[in-house]
């Protein structure tokens, strides 16, 4: 009786770690992440398999024991008797114990091994400083001096984030990489990336940051060493010409204003149907046009709009909080940008 | 079939198993708490003292004003227990004498530190005027409050006791107000050190 | 309430009034020696400083809140949240 | 045994309920009914969110809108139900369990109910003045900005504090000081371990909160500078206070849920708990862990890198106790005679979520992973799970098996099984899903999202719809039952905790005459032959 006792439960342990150790090794579970894009997503990954493995086999063993219980014991019609009075069992209460402190144990260290990797550092890696501020992330590149609102990534060199933030708190974060950092204000925090494919990935911020928080969305850009000094070299601009999609680089066509909003996230705070704007933190844009000339004395709507965006703080509605609006986008757009954002809005 | 009729019912009512009183327990609880606010605001202080120093205004400190204001606080705790005393020898007289010095040295102490803290802001050390600022003033400010309330804790209980509270078998409420009194001294002691000496 | 009949009273107050002296006595070395330019070192300095209050801290708790003489458990009710406090604002500390 | 006492006819009773009352009986039903209804509003709130989050794009909420119901969603369930709740059966229940006609402080008492009224009202009206819309962890800069209904929170978070710290010394005290006759600590019903555990965390934790919360109302009122940057103020520091709290305020949140289920399960399964001291021992283990842990929510920071080792072991270390407790109640059923009342069925479906909560915190828990999911609904989704699953399940499990205790009337069990169906399918069909949006990229605290992410939504949405409509047989159970039920008599469950062997409702002063401990609370079971009994504790009874 015994002896079949112990029987069981050693086939039953067997069974459930051969199917943990499927789990963790040979299920595809790539279907439960986004793609990996980096060294990092990789580590991270693995690491989340063998949890996976892990979790799955405790799920079995206690949902298993559960639902056995629930069958075998339940109390037949008219049987009023008790169960057998037993307290406890030594030998099984330190084994349900250690068990379970080993398991954590060795999740710690694997974790740990995983971490050491991720942040090991590198050899004259790229530095790119990110700065985030309501609601928009803006990146710069200190060895050449190149400004832009979407980030340029040479694919398998090293990256080195600097990430600091203007007012509250933000969190970098690129779910195809598998790594975030807080953009904290009053401090610089460091993160290497090494992006290992080409493509274009959402960078989404991940700390509330106010009612924009949603919004305030940025796009990596993993390119070919080419592609990226060649987009370096036209000062961060071109490849971005016109906003949206564009990766030819074509810089003859002329910017498209709504595109320009679009990209730089205008959105966020401002309510504007056509340019899908749904923001309330800044004056609604719907219809900008047919008051823009009458904001300011002397001002006609060009001037007033084109002062709007490159000087937010020259004139500030009425209702709303000077500062507010950000003030970096005569650096982050061309003039031309700034010109065909103007020729759109006042079409709205 | 557990309950048992017997004649416990001193027991079932006082609750004084373990050899604590409940009041006495109580009291010690939420001085536990208490380290613990006080702890938050002193990490405070701590973290800005190490991680923003301010030189400039730390010197502008009174540490001598300060340390016969430690002093004054030092012999309050002194008065009370000495007050408990008399409480336990059945001089009522001799106890709302010693609450009431306790309670007048607790207003001296208060009067110490709005003297400081005026000086300070003549100075320009405020509120808003740096986070020492911030930190001092809203650590000793809580702690100042704290105080006053046990100023007007020990008038109560010297209310009481000339109405006639208060005798050899009865004076836990004395001791009770001593707890919070003494709690309010050590964290004193604590500030002292670390704003002033430190 | 504990045990603190007429008989133990003399000498409690004796007690209260050493302790007292001690106290006082401690604060007044602290002034002089912030006050005075010894040729100690800053670090030196804190450390004495820390070891003299919480020797204070000690003599109150221990003598005026009786801890010395009442149930040890009021002790631990008190020492818990120290020790946890001292943690806290270590980690915090560090940045 | 039963004691005629003149509950029924008395008419104006009720008004007890409405008034300064020092019985621990009615401040006790005072709480439930209370937070009960706070539970509503919340409720309400997250039908809110929802609904919003049923397809993408911004239609019902826009930005500030949905952070103000997301901000009070998560303070109005954390501070005014879940964390109360659980006082108030500590309340009715402890005094009762432990055989004494009181709590310690009975004004005190009176004093912890009492802040809860106000404090829920100033969070509510606090939508007039532009409600808090930082999220229920107020991070700053965020929230030294933000309108004066954040003023508003931080007074009335303050004030439920203050309720739960005099309730903690309460607790303490009465169980310290006022057992009954012959009840050793041994002797204590794991409930009452659990309250006295989570009263400890109650008393070192919630202070710091208190501090921190006066830092920032300081910052907004007084023009302190404590976390404003540019002079030198950090908002680091904020996260460590607030997490030096709010960490250990979720196991405030699930000890004594847990102690609940230790209840339920010897009464139900007809068999002495198994491993009694372990998992009264691990109720102190967790609560004191509990208080090393905090900086697992700030892994993604940029607090100092190496500090984040060690948080990481002793999150990790939590799963041991608390897998002691849930091996512990299977071993519990096992041979038993399990009877599928209401309160098992929800110890059983707090078995099966918090587990998967349990697990998933376990991945939140190993750095690298968290670095992926932090601040995404993978988060959310343990959250719930642990939360909705664990707490709030084995708060239903505590309300039907006391019911007939508190009320003296049985409930309906068709209505209950129904009731619990629903909520355990509506609970998976919620926060399953959204495990794998968090995991596929999906940040929280938005009221917008991709569209790659509107599967996930959708089914959420349904499965909070199906939460809501679960209520609905709860509520017409409790009310028509407590009306009309049949009379339960004293003992209907044949439970050997002391609170079953006076009537029910107990009378004023909660036993007749002083009970005297005769009988463990877990004495169940047909004697067992020496030779198996020799391998079990030693600590039963007499
Ligand atoms: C009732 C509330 C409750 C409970 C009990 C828990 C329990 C746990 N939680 Fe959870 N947690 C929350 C409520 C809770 N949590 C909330 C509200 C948040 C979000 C806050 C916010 O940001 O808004 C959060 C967030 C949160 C984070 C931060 C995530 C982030 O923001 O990035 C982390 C990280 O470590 C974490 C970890 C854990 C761990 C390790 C446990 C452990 O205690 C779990 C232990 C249990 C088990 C493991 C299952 C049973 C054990 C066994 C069957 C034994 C065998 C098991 C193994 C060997 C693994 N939790
Ligand atoms: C005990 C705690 C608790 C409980 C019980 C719940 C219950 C629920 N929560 Fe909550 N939730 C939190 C604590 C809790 N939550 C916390 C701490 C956060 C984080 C906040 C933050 O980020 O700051 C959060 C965040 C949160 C989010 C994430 C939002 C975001 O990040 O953007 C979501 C989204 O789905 C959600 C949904 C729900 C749902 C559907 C329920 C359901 O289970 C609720 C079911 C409802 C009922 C059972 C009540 C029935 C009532 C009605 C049907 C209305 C009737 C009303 C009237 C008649 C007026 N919650
Ligand atoms: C962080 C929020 C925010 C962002 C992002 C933002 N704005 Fe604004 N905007 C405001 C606020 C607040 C005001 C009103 C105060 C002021 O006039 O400075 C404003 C005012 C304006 C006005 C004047 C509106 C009127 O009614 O007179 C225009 C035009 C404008 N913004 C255009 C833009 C454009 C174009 C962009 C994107 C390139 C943009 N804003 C990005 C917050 C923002
Ligand atoms: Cu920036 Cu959220
Ligand atoms: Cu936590």
């Amino acid at each position: 009786m015994r002896e079949r006792t112990i029987f069981t439960l050693v086939v039953l342990s067997l069974v459930l770690v051969i199917i943990g150790y499927l789990v963790a090794t040979q299920v595809d579970l790539s279907g439960l992440m986004p793609e990996q894009a980096a060294t990092s997503s990789v580590l991270v990954d693995k690491l989340f398999n063998f949890l996976m493995g892990v979790a799955v086999v405790i799920f079995l063993l206690v949902e298993g024991a559960l639902i056995y219980a629930v069958i075998r014991f339940r109390r037949r019609a008219g049987d009023e008797t008790e169960g057998p009075a037993i307290h406890g069992n030594n030998t099984l209460e330190i084994v349900w114990t250690l068990v379970p402190a080993i398991i954590v144990i060795v999740i710690s260290i694997y974790s740990y091994r995983v971490l050491t990797q991720i942040e090991r550092p590198v050899d004259s890696p790229l530095v790119v400083r990110v700065i985030g501020q309501q609601f928009i992330w803006s990146f710069e590149y200190p060895e050449s001096g190149v400004t832009s609102s979407s980030l340029h990534l040479p694919v398998d060199r090293p990256v080195q984030f600097q990430i600091e933030a203007k007012d509250v708190i933000h969190s970098f974060w690129v779910p195809e990489f598998r790594l975030k950092r807080d953009a904290t204000p009053g401090q610089i925090d460091e993160l290497t990336i090494t992006p290992t494919q080409l493509g274009r990935y959402p960078i989404r911020c991940a700390e509330l940051c106010g009612a924009g928080h949603a919004a305030m969305v940025g796009e990596v850009v993993v390119e070919t060493h080419e592609q990226f000094d060649a987009w370096i070299a036209a000062g961060g601009r071109d490849a971005v010409e016109g906003g949206l999609a564009d990766d030819d680089g074509d810089t003859s066509v002329a910017p498209d204003g709504r595109s320009v909003f679009v990209e730089f996230g205008c959105g966020a705070c401002h309510l504007l149907s056509d340019g899908g704007g749904a923001g309330i933190v800044g004056p609604a844009l719907d219809g900008i046009s047919n008051i823009a000339a009458s904001r300011v004395d002397g001002l006609g709507a060009e001037e007033y709009l084109y002062a709007s965006i490159t000087d937010p703080n020259s004139y500030v509605v009425e209702g709303f909080a000077e500062g507010v609006m950000p003030l970096i986008y005569t650096e982050l757009m061309t003039p031309e940008q700034i010109d065909a954002l103007v020729e759109y809005m006042l079409t709205q | 079939m557990s309950v048992q009729n017997t004649a416990q019912d001193e027991h079932f009512r006082a609750g004084k198993a373990l050899g604590l009183d409940h009041l006495k327990l109580g009291m010690w609880l939420f001085v536990g708490s208490e380290v613990m606010f006080f702890g938050g605001l002193i990490a405070a202080f701590l973290h800005y003292k190490v991680n923003t120093p301010s030189p400039v205004e730390t010197a502008l400190l009174d540490v001598t004003l300060v340390g016969i204001n430690t002093f004054i606080l030092l012999t309050s705790s002194f008065t009370v227990v000495l007050g408990l005393a008399r409480a336990q020898n059945d001089d009522r007289a001799g106890l709302m004498r010693f609450l009431g010095l306790t309670a007048l040295l607790g207003t001296v102490f208060l009067a110490g530190q709005v003297y400081e803290f005026v000086a300070l802001y003549q100075e320009g050390v405020t509120l808003s005027s740096s986070v020492f600022g911030s930190s001092f003033f809203t650590l000793t400010g809580f702690h100042g409050l704290h105080v006053l309330i046990g100023v007007g804790w020990a008038l109560a209980t010297l209310a009481k006791a000339v109405r006639g509270g208060y005798s050899r078998d009865d004076h836990i409420g004395v001791e009770i107000f001593g707890l919070y009194w003494h709690f309010v001294d050590i964290v004193w002691i604590v500030l002292f050190t670390i704003i002033y000496l430190i | 309430m504990e045990g603190s009949s007429s008989v133990t009273k003399k000498k409690s107050v004796r007690a209260y009034v050493l302790v007292f002296f001690a106290l006082a006595l401690i604060t007044l070395i602290e002034l002089l020696l912030s006050s005075m330019s010894l040729n100690l070192t800053r670090s030196l300095l804190n450390t004495l400083f820390v070891v003299f209050s919480l020797g204070k801290a000690v003599l109150v708790a221990a003598f005026y809140m009786h801890l010395r003489s009442d149930n040890r458990f009021y002790t631990y009710i008190f020492i818990i949240p120290v020790a946890l406090l001292l943690v806290f604002a270590l980690l915090v500390i560090i940045r | 045994m039963s004691v005629e006492t003149p509950t029924a006819s008395k008419p104006i009773e009720w008004r007890r309920y409405f008034r300064w009352n020092t019985d621990h009986k009615v401040i006790g039903i005072q709480y439930l009914v209370t937070t009960f209804f706070f539970f509503m509003v919340g409720g309400a709130l997250a039908m809110l969110i929802r609904t919003e989050l049923a397809q993408p794009g911004q239609d019902l909420l826009n930005g500030v809108e949905y952070n103000r119901f997301l901000t009070n969603h998560g303070s109005v369930m954390i501070f005014l139900w879940i964390i109360p709740v659980l006082a108030g059966l500590g309340n009715y229940l402890i005094p009762l369990m432990i055989g004494a006609r009181d709590m310690a402080f009975p004004n005190l008492n009176a004093l912890s109910f009492w802040l809860i009224p106000p404090a829920g009202v100033l969070m509510i009206a606090s939508f007039f003045v532009g409600a808090a819309e930082s999220g229920w962890t107020a991070y700053v800069p965020l929230s030294v900005t933000a309108p004066m209904g954040q003023t508003v929170w931080a007074v009335s978070v303050v004030l439920l504090g203050f309720s739960s710290i005099f309730g903690a010394i309460n607790f303490v005290t009465t169980v310290l000081t006022m057992r009954a006759e012959g009840m050793g600590f041994w002797d204590l019903p794991l409930f009452v371990w659990g309250m006295l555990a989570t009263a400890l965390m109650v008393l070192l934790a919630t202070p710091v909160l208190t501090a921190g919360l006066v830092l920032i109302a300081m910052d907004r009122l007084a023009g302190t500078l404590f976390f404003a940057v540019a002079a030198g103020g950090n908002p680091i520091f904020w996260q460590n206070v607030f997490w030096f709290y709010s960490h250990p305020a979720v196991y405030i949140m699930i000890l004594p849920a847990m102690g609940v289920i230790s209840e339920v399960f010897p009464v139900f399964s007809r068999k002495p708990i198994f491993g009694y001291k372990a998992i009264a021992i691990s109720s102190m283990a967790i609560s004191v862990l509990g208080l090393t842990v905090w900086a697992h929510h700030m892994f993604t920071s940029g607090m100092n890198p190496a500090l984040r080792i060690p948080f990481m072991i002793t999150s990790m270390i939590i799963a041991v106790p608390t897998g002691i407790k849930i091996f512990s109640w299977l071993a519990t059923m096992w041979e038993g005679k399990l009877r599928f009342n209401t309160p098992m069925l929800f110890a059983l479906g707090f078995i099966s979520l918090f587990l998967i909560g349990g697990i998933t915190g376990i991945f939140l828990a190993s750095i690298p992973v968290d670095l992926h999911v932090h601040d995404t609904y993978f988060v959310v989704a343990h959250l719930h799970f642990v939360l909705f699953g664990g707490s709030v399940s084995a708060v239903y499990a505590a309300l039907y098996y006391w019911f007939p205790k508190i009320t003296g009337r049985q409930y309906d069990e068709r209505l209950g099984a129904t009731h619990f169906w629903l909520n355990f399918l509506g609970t998976n069909l919620s926060y399953l899903p959204l495990f794998v949006a968090g995991l596929l990229g999906m940040p929280r605290r938005v009221a917008d999202y991709a569209p790659e992410f509107a599967i996930y939504n959708q089914l959420a949405t349904l499965g909070a719809f199906l939460l809501g409509i679960s209520t609905l047989p709860f509520l017409y159970n409790v009310i028509i039952s407590w009306i009309k039920g049949p009379k339960a008599g004293d003992n209907p469950w044949e439970a050997l905790t002391l609170e079953w062997q006076t009537s029910s409702p107990p009378p004023e002063h909660n036993f007749e005459t002083a009970p005297v401990l005769s009988r463990w609370p877990y004495d169940f079971g047909e004697k067992v032959s020496p030779a198996d009994a020799s391998e079990a504790s030693a600590s039963a009874g007499d």
